[in-house]
């Protein structure tokens, strides 16, 4: 075991002055790299706003087929940058000290969902309300007496209403968790910018008091952020995807859609990490402990990946009714078949055959290209499920039967519109995110003076351990 | 954790082989009572092998019944040990130390439990559920289906045993060491052939340490494929209203360990008051396992409402009128609302307060109760969907069970308790060695006026 | 899949069955099915390998009587197959679900698994009074406790049927006497039941088949929606005065 | 040559640590002396050896042999009894897989036990100089050696500070 080992190698990081001094230095120099990244990255944002109004404009709402792309790469967005939050907050309720350079880094995350929450609008005006008679989580029946008595846009209403709570809940968990290095900015500034941040800190003093509420709003938030994440991909799974595809029955999908946002979190992170060692320099920072603990997580919820499939699959393929072998034959068959290999190949059996090797997973490069696989099979994973299910004829038309898909739809290719919107998609993710370290420190600079007080080396007899103290 | 108490090996010896090397008082009595059950167990399932399965209440609608509930029930109770031992092992939580093995040998009887409710008493011909899968019943010239559940269930479940039995049995060698070192005679030759000639040298000690977690990420995998597969055996069937669900497998794997840890506890609370252990399984470890099963209760909970949510989701007449059974037709609405207070609302908001966590009182009636209720989920679950109302109502019927079936399934229960006080009596149920490690891993780190506990990693 | 000489199947025409359960008499006596006394029937262990359902629809005096004979459907998919784990029951070249007695355990997992609800445990060594015990049919076995059975469509006089038919040397089955016919459609006298090859285009129920199958035909399967593709097609007019409720 | 192995008991961790030390500069190899604990202390307390081990080789050989185990049973039993049910294809793979993973764990559990067995260099037929104490929280350090050596190690052993010393018989692969 070598528990945070490699950070802190230098002498000057080993004082909270040191760390004060290097962290706040780097957060405020932006180098040429980061400023042309910035630009390029703002144009692709641009270019995906031009998209979605050229597809509005063209297309309009009416016909969902058109908008399969846009939902994908709406979910995908969630399932990765929204995940992300979690790895730092799970972690932190484990107590793992190798967590503490990187919560900031997936915390930051949780910026991302304002770009998300702009391509959630017009999928609202796209998804039909619950009177085309599909099966809805909400159980509206229009010959029903009771259940005809469901608002028909209670899917919308409740889908919105999570996903704007899963993004205040994530910025809040930002703020909260970064008021002790805000007001550290605060005392290392001066002017415009020392007002910025008095203001941002929010008289933030140090208290005992305050430290003492603040560990209990992280706990709090970060309990809330959980829940709601789960709640969102819930809804999300279920009314905006399961629920378009008729006679598709997946008690555990909506489950099996969380538990890849977890996934898919723990990749974006890496990803993050690795492009802050190598062009970042935070190399002093982020080290082998926290790939190699974050590597391991991805790995067990890799293995979870292919449980939840499989446990899905098995249970369709063996009932093997017509409903289910249709669905079968629409996503993991018939025309999105080669997605759904990309994906189980990147997402699980790459994972598997490379994380199971020690020196893999604890090395920069293997998680790293790890990562970059499950981000890809996720990509796909999302196309296969959500372009499949927007492009079912009929969908908003009563006489669909809702009982069972007869006919298999052709694959939807991608229209050049489709393009612009996940270039949109990816680099205004970016260019959010990239906006956000102005603000707050890429790391946690009181985390790790923290650490300072719970970790040190020991001699004992004739060799030296490392003691980590773990505070109730 | 801020109570620790350290002592030096010699006391740990003597207390924690308090058990093995002399006999309580009341180990004979409990044991006796126990075989008592067991035989008359035993005794009902003779008259069954004799008269047929229509001793048991089964009847034609409802073809699984107590036997099939309590074969699910303790495959669910043996997820504990592995959950215990091989998690709080790999996230090196110091808190597991003195439960592993208890959890670990609980997992092996309660298995050997589920084989002989369901192969054994559960079969029509139990005379041939040998050759069910093993050895193969090539005599016949027909091999198995491997495409029945009822096949992968076999090879999952005897894979765990295996895997359990080894991996306590491979923990149990520095151990077996002290014992040998502390007796004389036949019992000491007995002992230094069972401990393999263990001296403790630094070899040794760090094969131990990585055996335990090599085998505890080999067993963790298999610990979720096997209760996956025996929700399998209900989920793959669309001949049984409320079953095709494909929640079932996680939905079971979390029930399992909401169970199989509130037992873990129960044992814990056992061994104190057994063996007046309290100085090695303190308050603080009630108080950590107790947080621990908020957390899993919770979970569970969550899939328990949403395999209910997508069971209405498909607003099938069936499937409906299944679920209404369930819940609004006596005697299963009360059943269905005793399940729901004793696996969920009455212990999960006790264990929000820290004394009751911290009350070893408490938290036996807690975890009891927990285990009533996942029996009852078990019941809820096979049976009123065995009931099948629709669609041909021709069928319907009921369910209750004779006396046969609960003698049968006391004996199990039975089974357990000798196995565990057997255990108990030749064995040290607290590993000694992973005391005496965590005593020397031991650290503390002044801050100011605060001491924080700390632990030596390598 | 190749195809196969033979696809035995049943046409059952609902219209014409007046409940008179003397197929249900026929099939206890043809395949040495054990009486079942009140108190069977009581413990609800009854085994009866056909059996007419019969649903009350309406309040007296405004009532109707509706049946409906089932057994077993012989699947084509059957969900009792593959959950055997002993190959005790499969699907055989004459597309026939059959039961091997001599492999089955009692797992009782195809009798969960079965929708149609066909599948008969014997919960009790099967007895006849002694004045009963010379009628046991000697073609077929008397079944022992704890083990699984159901309806074989007969399969016995299938295949005597063709053993008399390749003594004689013939190539073709002949049934001037009806003596394939499984017990239980011999003994109808409405002649609601048909039985014969669904892959000799010239049989009866290939005929009906064609007929009744489409837009204005009356055939139909028991549960359809489950996809099992069960060998028996049930013919029924849609009875537009049929009211939603009916109660058994 | 005989070989001989004699043991010295320490009391506390720094006298059996400087008993290594003597033994070390006394031209023992390292091979031939080791630190009996009841209990596990973190590696290299004592100034010992680091013990090296392959046991990692063993999983990945028991997981291969049990795949093919159950790759045979599943797809031999099946293709042997050509037997329709259900519908299911003759090779179904999903329920295949499920028992070939069973399969792939079982080889590899029991690949790892027999591992862990062996790289303990267990079962150990003649325990040679052992003390009960040793369970007990005394330190033992074992000289295994040539029988000329054996009164020089028992030197070595003494001026250390050891508190009983004693000895006992080796076969020659204990070393």
């Amino acid at each position: 075991m070598h528990n945070g080992e490699s950070q802190n190698g230098q002498a000057n990081l080993a004082t909270p002055a040191g760390i004060n001094t290097d962290l706040l230095k780097r957060h405020g120099n932006t180098g040429k790299l980061f400023r042309s990244v910035l630009l390029v990255t703002g144009i692709m944002f641009l270019v995906g706003i031009v998209g979605i109004v050229l597809r509005l404009l063209e297309d309009g709402t009416e016909n969902t087929r058109v908008w399969g792309y846009h939902a994908a790469a709406f979910a995908f967005i969630l399932t990765t940058a929204q995940g992300a939050v979690m790895v730092a907050i799970a972690p932190r309720m484990a107590k793992a000290h190798w967590r503490r350079p990187i919560s900031r880094v997936a915390e930051m995350f949780a910026v991302v969902g304002i770009v998300n929450l702009l391509m959630f609008i017009p999928l609202l005006s796209v998804l039909p309300s619950l009177e085309d008679g599909r099966r809805s989580l909400w159980f509206y029946n229009a010959a029903d007496p009771i259940l005809s008595k469901v608002p028909v846009y209670t899917p919308h209403i409740w889908a919105s209403l999570s996903l704007i709570f899963l993004v205040l809940s994530g910025l809040m968990l930002l703020w909260v968790s970064s008021l002790a290095d805000l007001a550290t900015i605060r005392d290392s500034s001066s002017g415009r910018k020392h007002r910025f941040f008095a203001w941002l800190a929010n008289g933030w003093h140090g208290t005992s008091k305050q430290w003492f509420m603040k560990y209990h709003r992280i706990g709090i938030l970060g309990a809330f952020y959980f829940m709601m994440l789960i709640f969102t991909h819930f809804l999300i799974a279920t009314d905006f995807d399961m629920a378009l595809i008729p006679g598709w029955i997946d008690a555990l999908f909506p489950i099996t859609h969380a538990a890849n946002s977890l996934q898919a979190g723990c990749a974006t992170v890496i990803i993050a990490m690795f492009v802050l060692r190598r062009f970042g320099g935070y190399g002093d920072w982020i080290g082998l402990d926290q790939f190699w603990g974050l590597g391991k997580l991805m790995f067990a919820l890799s293995l979870l990946w292919f449980w939840f499939w499989f446990s899905s699959f098995i249970i369709l393929w063996y009932g093997s009714r017509p409903n289910e072998e249709s669905v079968l034959n629409l996503i993991i068959r018939g025309p999105y078949q080669p997605a759904f290999m990309a994906a189980f190949i990147l997402n699980f059996i790459a994972p598997l055959f490379m994380m199971m090797w020690n020196p893999v997973r604890k090395s920069i490069w293997g998680p790293t290209l790890v990562a970059t696989g499950i981000l890809i099979g996720t990509f796909f994973d999302r196309i296969r499920l959500y372009v499949s299910a927007y492009s079912i004829p009929g969908i908003g038309d009563s006489s669909v039967d809702k009982h069972m898909l007869h006919e298999i739809p052709q694959t939807v290719m991608p229209h050049f519109i489709d393009y612009m919107i996940w270039v949109g998609a990816i680099g205004g993710s970016v260019f959010v995110y990239m906006l956000a370290t102005r603000i707050f420190p890429i790391i946690n600079i009181w985390e790790q003076k923290e650490l300072l007080l719970y970790k040190f080396h020991k001699k004992l007899h004739r060799t030296e351990v490392l003691v980590l103290g773990k505070p109730d | 954790m801020q109570e620790h108490i350290q002592l030096d090996q010699k006391q740990i010896n003597d207390d924690l082989l308090s058990g093995v090397l002399r006999t309580p008082r009341w180990w004979l009595p409990a044991i006796t009572v126990a075989l008592l059950v067991f035989l008359t167990g035993m005794g009902a399932f003779g008259y069954m092998l004799n008269k047929g399965v229509g001793v048991t209440g089964l009847n034609r609608p409802v073809f699984w019944g107590f036997f099939m509930v309590n074969f699910v029930f303790w495959i669910g109770i043996s997820h504990a040990g592995i959950m215990i031992s091989a998690i709080l092992r790999l996230t090196q939580a110091e808190w597991r130390r003195p439960i592993t093995r208890a959890a670990e040998v609980l997992t092996v009887f309660s298995l050997m439990a589920a084989l002989m409710a369901a192969p054994l008493v559960h079969v029509g011909r139990p005379w041939r559920a040998g050759l069910w899968v093993f050895p193969y019943d090539f005599a016949r010239g027909v091999w198995i289906n491997i495409r029945s559940p009822f096949i992968w269930d076999p090879s999952a479940v005897m894979t765990y045993l295996t895997a359990s039995t080894l991996f306590v049995l491979i923990a149990l060698l520095p151990d077996l060491a002290v014992i040998r070192d502390r007796t004389t005679g036949r019992a000491r030759v007995l002992y230094s052939i069972l401990c393999l000639g263990w001296r403790g040298t630094p070899r040794q000690w760090k094969l131990q340490a990585v055996a335990g977690i090599l085998l505890s990420a080999l067993v963790l995998p298999v610990f979720v494929s096997v209760h996956s597969i025996v929700s399998w055996d209900f989920a793959v069937q669309i001949g049984t209203e409320s079953w095709h669900s494909t929640i079932f497998a996680p939905y079971f794997i979390i029930g399992a360990i909401h169970s199989g840890v509130s037992a873990v506890a129960t044992i814990m609370v056992l061994m104190v008051w057994l063996w007046n252990w309290d100085k090695y399984l303190r308050p603080d470890h009630l108080d950590a396992i107790g947080r621990l099963l908020i957390v899993v209760a919770t979970t569970w909970f969550f899939f328990f409402f949403v395999e209910w949510i997508f069971a209405l989701y498909t607003l099938e007449d069936p499937e409906i009128a299944m679920r209404e059974l369930q819940v609004l037709q006596w005697p299963w609405s009360g059943l269905f609302i005793l399940f729901l207070i004793t696996a969920f609302f009455f212990p999960v908001p006790l264990w929000l307060f820290k004394k009751v966590r911290r009350s070893f009182f408490w938290m036996f009636v807690t975890t009891i109760s927990v285990n009533v209720g996942m029996w009852l989920e078990r019941f809820l679950i096979i049976v009123p969907g065995t009931m099948r109302k629709q669609p041909f109502v021709f069928d319907w019927g009921s369910y209750h069970p004779s006396i046969m079936e609960i003698l049968m399934v006391a004996m199990t229960f039975a089974w357990v308790v000798i196995g565990l006080l057997l255990f108990a009596r030749i064995f040290p149920l607290i590993p000694l060695f992973d005391i005496k490690e965590g005593m020397v891993g031991r650290d503390e780190i002044k801050i100011g006026r605060r001491t924080v506990p700390a632990s030596i990693r390598e | 899949m190749s195809k196969e000489k033979e696809k035995w199947g049943m046409v059952i025409d609902v219209d014409k069955c007046i409940s008179c359960q003397a197929c249900v008499v026929a099939c206890q006596s043809e395949n040495n099915i054990p009486i079942n006394s009140e108190d069977i029937f009581n413990q609800r262990r009854a085994i009866e390998w056909i059996r007419v359902e019969r649903y009350w629809e309406g309040e007296f005096p405004d009532v109707k009587a509706r049946f409906i004979p089932i057994l077993c459907q012989h699947c084509g998919e059957a969900p009792c197959e593959p959950v055997c784990p002993v190959f005790a029951t499969y699907h055989n070249e004459e597309g026939m679900n059959v039961q091997v007695y001599n492999r089955c355990i009692g797992t009782r997992f195809c009798a969960n698994n079965c929708p149609y609800h066909v599948r008969y445990f014997n919960f009790w060594e099967p007895e006849w009074p002694d004045s009963l015990k010379n009628q046991l049919n000697p073609d077929v076995t008397v079944r022992s406790r704890g083990i699984m059975e159901k309806c074989t469509f007969c399969i016995q006089r299938i295949r005597r049927s063709k053993i008399e038919a390749s003594r004689d040397g013939r190539e073709e089955v002949q049934d001037e006497a009806r003596s394939i016919n499984p017990a239980c459609v011999n003994a109808c006298p409405t002649e609601t039941l048909y039985f014969g090859n669904f892959n000799d285009e010239n049989s009866k129920v290939s005929e009906l088949k064609k007929k009744e199958n489409g837009d204005h035909g009356r055939g139909y399967k028991l549960l359809d929606e489950l996809g099992t593709e069960p060998n028996v097609i049930y013919l029924k007019k849609v009875d537009p005065s049929a009211k939603e409720e009916a109660h058994a | 040559m005989a070989i001989r192995s004699v043991l010295g008991l320490f009391n506390n961790e720094d006298t059996a640590a400087d008993a290594l030390d003597a033994l070390n500069e006394a031209g023992f190899d390292q091979s031939e002396y080791e630190v009996l604990t009841g209990t596990p202390y973190p590696e290299g307390t004592f100034g010992e050896a680091e013990p090296v081990h392959k046991l990692y080789r063993f999983p990945l050989i028991g997981a291969a042999c049990g795949f093919i185990v159950g790759l045979l049973l599943t797809s031999g039993t099946q293709l042997a009894f050509p037997l329709v049910t259900g519908g299911k294809p003759i090779l179904s793979i999903p329920p295949m897989a499920i028992i070939m993973y069973e399969g792939t764990m079982l080889g590899a559990i029991l690949f790892t036990v027999v591992g862990i067995i062996f790289e303990s260099r267990l079962p150990r037929l003649l325990m040679g100089a052992y003390n009960t104490k040793i369970t007990e929280g005394a330190i033992g350090v074992a000289v295994t050696t040539d029988e000329t050596k054996v009164s020089q190690a028992e030197d070595v052993l003494r001026n250390a500070g050891a508190e009983d010393l004693k000895r006992g018989w080796e076969t020659e692969q204990n070393r």
